[in-house]
């Protein structure tokens, strides 16, 4: 059993490793299609030609792709992932200022419509038709349809020039940076604007998971032998209902990058979407293949994540390789 | 094939019946369709730029008030709505057909075809859609049909995974293993059993698509990245609406809205044909 | 009914129970009004064909039927003491304890998620007020009484390691492990295969013996009835058309609708002979015509039997019958 | 007469095989022996009944037979013409003389289909008539089958069961087939119901000469409607014999097994009977790599039947099985 797994997780990272391959290639091709020059981010105008070819030398911009694929690749390795064509900071000093900032944002957000979600999913599934469930379960399927950045205007109108209580703007007050109350505020309402608008699907998720576990038929055994709904619910349900929400947060992983685009640009939080928008707005090709290469690992590896968690918790998969 | 139609409508009818919210749904969906088409009667053009009267509240003369150039609002939300839902449509067209097509081949031939389509599928979804539609984008001349492409191109994965699964199950009913005992040909087994199979799983994915390629849009043009001056859809609306929010937030109201209840309105359009569609496979 | 002797044996009295489903549109009676005992100790067999109420009928007694169906019991009374008015909560304290049930797929009945023994454990602790250490215990001791083998890491194993009829074996342990007096066992294998089948049946009858309890045994199959029942009720749409010892039953059936499902089913010994079937199918339980359920399909059939549903006659102290063509005593037979 | 026979299908040491999924580290392939080296014919105009508990490959042998699967290696005798290897083309004329009727009464149509559109489709792939002509056909076997020319219009889900099993063998026929695959085609009918359709199949046969495989779990049914019957355990056929032959007198002992498991609808016999019950299950088909399969679960198991695999033998007149005790 134990060697089974063991073969089942190697075998999940092998298979991963060719998608990163090919989704680092389509990242590679696409710089080189891009209308610049990699070289451009390390000159300045008034260089000459010779020191141009130099520095092209240096980082082997003169030799065939396959060969500065392979560079590119070693850089990207080793933690050296180029420099913006705009600002020529680095690129990998810029994403460790910026991702933490991003994470600060998305993990309490999540974690908190995370929470709520598999509550009011649970309620609704277990009074399906009831009132509560019209009221959940409209609202959810309301929400999906409304915009985060509309979602965080009517609420920086509401909380920030209506009633003033919040900042609308940035992650902390000018001069005063290091006062965790500050950032804790100017948290507040970007968190709310991500932890409602990952709240719908989560909790039509939970559920419909939820109705769909009710109607199994050990669920009629549970009430064969006496047991009692609030019993069938929290101690056979739940269970079955909260494995696949593993598969759901281990897929959400590159949301930790790329899980607040739009929110962040709204707040002008300064993390990977306002960095990426950014970017984009700019052309800087560089900084938006990092990111694009950096949030696809980061589906790729999520998905090997929730694979492996979903293998190790649910027993019948352990069991398929007898 | 008349009898079959007439009973899906009837269907569709109770089912309308028996669910308010969705009748509200088709019937604002009707309008909001209906007046983008007829918005030219508007008695503003959508460009008109009127300096005595920038930055209006809703009055009498303009119901959703003006912008910061003094244009008719209201006027500028209808003309919007065009650009929203043509890009909706054809993006959803576009996805779609993709989706079918590519589910439907790797479902029904499997093997290494699937196989090849299906880590295809998998590699364009390891990009996030935002960093995928956006980066695509910076490489053709932004603009609607740029975004309708992008949109259209690189969604229709989900649905390619939908149609697959279908088509796997139904290749394994018997009646499509009785026309293959048969020696139905393969075009025909696809045609006349496989394809109405999948038809209904098409008719939800399609409407489900709209209300996306909608959202992706207007997140696009309220980050500056879709819609381009001089054309404006919800989204680019909003995107201005941001700057004015302090002393116009009326600005935000109409465009957001409109958004929401269009889209909500195309997945509660999608939840009901899922009722009505799916085949009645059992006579119980 | 006014026999003392059976009231006094009856474990299970049943009156006039009625149950429909409402679906939004339409109401759809499945049970239509019956009435039926279980006796101490016998094995009862209740007999249908797809769609004769038979499962929903034993589900409204213990109340697990969905919230879409509505239960209009006359009487149910459960060793002397009445339970049709009982609240849900005294209702689910009779849920296993004094009536256990097995069901028709055992390959969904158990929580994949839950350990075989967890299920057990659960129950006793649950039901029996055990400890965690006793109830494991009880619980190998259940699951060696039937008849799994290596009970001690049986106990441990999940649902999905287990074949379909060690999964049934399972559930008939959890019937077991609060000693009920009445087993219901709706139809507990039709989902096996025949050899399989044959080692359940066994085991139950075994099992009934030693436990002394009352089993009710709901199946499509006479070759089961005849092998395992020892009294029976054939159900058509809702009601129940004919009741008697099994050797009634199959010897001297008095309704048409037995006679007819007796010939409708190839012999396994003898002769060969064409089957005969019975006309047409099964009734439409959505609108409910006027009259004998059966009278579309019986050959016997007269205008009377469409108009109005006939009155039971009586055969013998344990033989009734609900046809106008029988009188009491008669036999039908050319 | 047993001389004059004609055989319609012969089936020589035809094997089906389906890979498992091969995961990255196992080096041999692992396969599924759903049919495994199996031999038997069938006589024009006779019922051969195939009888075995579920996952013995009997629907899988049937499904080969068909041509619906490639067999993995063997032959498949149709009228004297191997058919085992025969291309999609080559195989079409054989296709209109050979059709299958399922299992699922449900899932065997078409939802989105009506009756007539069901029944042409056999007719539209192997015949020529127009339109006009094959709806007159469609009229004809509709009311040889107990249908109504006005439940052509009709989709599926208006009949009931019986019905629906009824338009197809309807389709089935319509093509004027010698041999017909039931595979398990009355098991999802109410009792009532198989009688009907049996009695059916049966006018049917004789009034169009039919050749029936008969697919099924069900041995009383089985031992009903066929003249000789095979047995099959775990992918091999263990026994094959007349059907009465093979009731009164079993051989194999997993015959033996299947027939006193039978419930007896006879309370006097039920109780009478002495029941062997076989004990054990069904071992996973991967596992028994060498000698008889059933060896795990027999009675009477020697060491020879853990090395060797039983042949075949003819005990007498058509009395076949593989067993090292005969």
């Amino acid at each position: 059993m134990r060697l089974f797994l063991l073969k089942y997780i190697l075998k999940r990272i092998l298979q991963a490793i060719p998608l990163l391959f090919i989704i680092s290639i389509i990242c590679f091709t696409l710089i080189q299609l891009a209308p610049y020059d990699a070289v451009d981010a390390m000159t300045t105008p008034n260089m000459t030609k010779k020191t141009i070819d130099l520095i092209k030398a240096r980082y082997g911009l003169d030799q065939p792709a396959y060969m500065q694929y392979f560079y590119w690749i070693k850089g990207i390795l080793s933690g050296e992932w180029g420099y913006s064509i705009v600002t020529h900071e680095s690129i990998t000093n810029d994403l460790s200022v910026r991702i933490p900032n991003t994470i600060l944002l998305v993990l309490p957000a999540y974690i908190l419509a995370l929470l709520l979600s598999i509550l009011l999913g649970l309620i609704a599934g277990a009074n399906k038709g009831k009132v509560a469930d019209k009221i959940i379960d409209g609202l959810s399927s309301f929400g999906i349809a409304i915009p985060s950045f509309w979602m965080a205007m009517i609420l920086v109108f509401i909380f920030g020039y209506l009633l003033d209580i919040f900042p609308i703007l940035g992650m902390h007050t000018v001069g005063n940076e290091e006062s965790f109350s500050d950032l804790l505020s100017h948290m507040v309402l970007p968190c709310m604007v991500l932890t409602l608008s990952f709240m719908p699907e989560l909790v039509r998720y939970v559920r419909s998971s939820t109705i769909g576990q009710l109607s199994e038929d050990y669920v009629m055994v549970q009430q064969a032998y006496g047991a009692a709904s609030s019993w069938i619910l929290f101690k056979h349900v739940l269970r079955n209902v909260l494995l696949p929400i593993i598969t759901i947060v281990g897929m959400s992983l590159p949301m930790l990058v790329t899980g607040a685009v739009v929110t962040e640009t709204v707040f002008g939080w300064p993390g990977i979407g306002t960095y990426f928008v950014k970017a984009i707005q700019g052309f800087d090709y560089p900084v938006v293949m990092a990111i694009m290469l950096l949030s696809s690992s980061l589906v790729i590896i999520g998905n090997l994540v929730s694979d492996l968690l979903y293998c190790i918790v649910d027993p019948r998969i352990k069991g398929m390789g007898e | 094939m008349a009898g079959k139609k007439n009973r899906r409508i009837k269907q569709f009818k109770d089912e309308l019946k028996r669910n308010k919210t969705a009748a509200i749904a088709l019937i604002f969906l009707i309008l909001i369709l209906l007046i983008s088409i007829f918005a030219f009667l508007s008695p503003y053009p959508p460009d008109q730029v009127d300096v005595t009267s920038v930055l209006q509240g809703p009055s009498a003369d303009h119901w959703f008030g003006t912008d910061e150039l003094g244009r008719d609002y209201f006027t500028r939300a209808l003309f919007g709505g065009r650009i929203s839902l043509t890009v909706g449509i054809l993006a959803m067209l576009i996805s779609t057909s993709i989706g079918v097509l590519v589910g439907t081949i790797s479902g029904y031939f499997g093997g290494r075809i699937d196989n090849f389509l299906m880590r295809s599928v998998d590699v364009i979804s390891s990009i996030p859609w935002m960093i995928l539609v956006t980066v695509v984008s910076i490489y053709l001349t932004p603009g609607l049909k740029a975004i309708i492409l992008v949109i259209g191109l690189f969604t229709w994965m989900s649905t390619a995974r939908l149609v697959r699964a279908e088509t796997l199950s139904v290749k394994e009913r018997e009646y499509v293993l009785y026309a293959k005992s048969s020696g139905q040909s393969l075009p025909k087994v696809i045609i006349k059993h496989i394809i109405p199979a999948v038809f209904p799983t098409f008719i939800v994915a399609s409407t489900v698509s709209i209300a996306n390629a909608i959202l992706m849009e207007s997140a696009l043009s309220f980050l500056g990245l879709g819609i381009q001056q001089p054309l404006s859809s919800w989204g680019s609306m909003l995107q201005n609406a941001q700057g004015n929010l302090g002393n116009a937030p009326y600005m935000a109201i109409l465009p957001g809205l409109l958004i929401v209840l269009t889209v909500y309105s195309f997945n509660r359009l999608g939840d009901i044909l899922r009722a009505v569609v799916e085949p009645k496979t059992s006579g119980k | 009914m006014g026999n003392m002797v059976k009231e006094k044996n009856s474990l299970l009295d049943v009156k006039n129970l009625r149950t429909s489903f409402n679906n939004g549109k339409a109401k759809m009676e499945v049970v239509r009004g019956i009435d039926f005992n279980v006796q101490k100790g016998e094995i009862l067999g209740i007999v249908g064909e797809s769609g004769s109420g038979k499962s929903v009928m034993v589900k409204s007694i213990l109340g697990i039927i969905p919230n879409n169906a509505k239960v209009d019991a006359g009487e149910i009374i459960l060793d002397g003491k009445h339970i049709e008015n009982l609240s849900k909560k005294e209702k689910r304290a009779i849920r296993g304890r004094d009536i256990a049930m097995i069901f028709q797929d055992p390959m969904t009945a158990l929580n994949p998620l839950k350990k075989a023994g967890d299920h057990l454990i659960e129950l006793l602790t649950r039901v029996r007020g055990m400890s965690k250490k006793e109830a494991k215990l009880e619980a190998i001791e259940l699951l060696k009484m039937v008849g799994i083998p290596s009970p001690e890491t049986r106990v441990d194993q999940y649902p999905h390691e287990f074949s379909g009829g060690m999964r049934q074996r399972v559930l008939i342990a959890m019937a077991l492990a609060c000693s009920p007096k009445l087993l219901i066992a709706d139809e507990p294998t039709t989902a096996l295969d025949v050899t399989i089948q044959a080692q359940i049946l066994e085991l139950l009858k075994k099992l009934q013996k030693e436990n002394d309890m009352s089993v009710v045994f709901i199946t499509h199959d006479l070759g089961v009835v005849a092998t395992i029942c020892s009294r029976i009720l054939v159900m058509y749409a809702g009601m129940v058309m004919e009741e008697g010892l099994v050797n009634e039953i199959f010897y001297s059936p008095k309704h048409p609708y037995t006679k007819a499902l007796l010939n409708s089913i190839p012999r396994v010994d003898g002769e060969k002979m064409r089957l005969k079937p019975i006309k047409g199918s099964a009734p439409s339980l959505q609108n409910i015509k006027n009259g004998c359920p059966f009278a579309e399909r019986c050959e016997f059939a007269m205008d009377k039997c469409f108009k109005e549903v006939p009155e039971y006659k009586r055969f013998s102290a344990t033989q009734k019958c609900m046809c106008f063509l029988t009188g009491e005593g008669d036999n039908l037979d050319d | 007469m047993t001389e004059t026979k004609e055989k319609l299908i012969e089936v020589n040491n035809l094997k089906k095989y389906f890979p498992l999924k091969t995961s990255l580290f196992s080096k041999n392939k692992q396969v599924v022996k759903a049919v495994d080296d199996v031999s038997f014919h069938i006589f024009k105009g006779e019922t051969f009944g195939l009888v075995g508990e579920s996952g013995c490959g009997k629907s899988t042998l049937g499904r080969t037979l068909n041509r619906l699967y490639d067999p993995t290696s063997g032959e498949i005798q149709f009228d004297g013409k191997d058919i085992a290897n025969l291309n999609n083309k080559e195989l079409q004329p054989y296709r209109k003389r050979m059709q299958m009727i399922f299992q699922d009464p449900y899932s065997s149509l078409n939802p989105y289909m009506n009756v007539e559109e069901i029944i042409d489709e056999p007719l539209e792939i192997h015949t020529t008539l127009l339109k006009s002509e094959r709806k007159e056909v469609i009229t004809d076997i509709l009311e040889k089958v107990g249908l109504k020319k006005e439940d052509m219009e009709k989709f599926p889900h208006e009949f009931s069961g019986g019905q629906r099993q009824r338009i197809g063998i309807a389709r089935a026929l319509a093509i004027n087939p010698e041999f017909i695959i039931c595979d398990e085609a009355i098991s999802a009918l109410d009792v009532s119901i198989q009688a009907q359709v049996i009695n059916m199949l049966e006018d049917l046969q004789s009034e169009m000469k039919l050749t029936y495989l008969f697919v099924a779990h069900d041995l009383s049914m089985v031992r009903h409607i066929s003249d000789r019957i095979g047995v099959m355990y775990l992918g091999k056929i263990v026994e094959i014999s007349k059907s009465d032959e093979l009731y009164h007198k079993p051989l194999h002992p997993y015959t033996q097994a299947l027939l006193s498991a039978i419930p007896i609808p006879d309370p006097i016999k039920a109780q009478n009977s002495k029941r062997e019950i076989i004990t054990g299950e069904l071992p996973s088909p991967i596992e028994m790599e060498t000698g008889c399969r059933f060896r795990s679960r027999c009675p009477f198991a020697k060491p020879i039947c853990a090395e060797v695999d039983p042949q075949m033998k003819q005990v007498d007149g058509e009395h076949f099985v593989a067993c090292h005790l005969y």
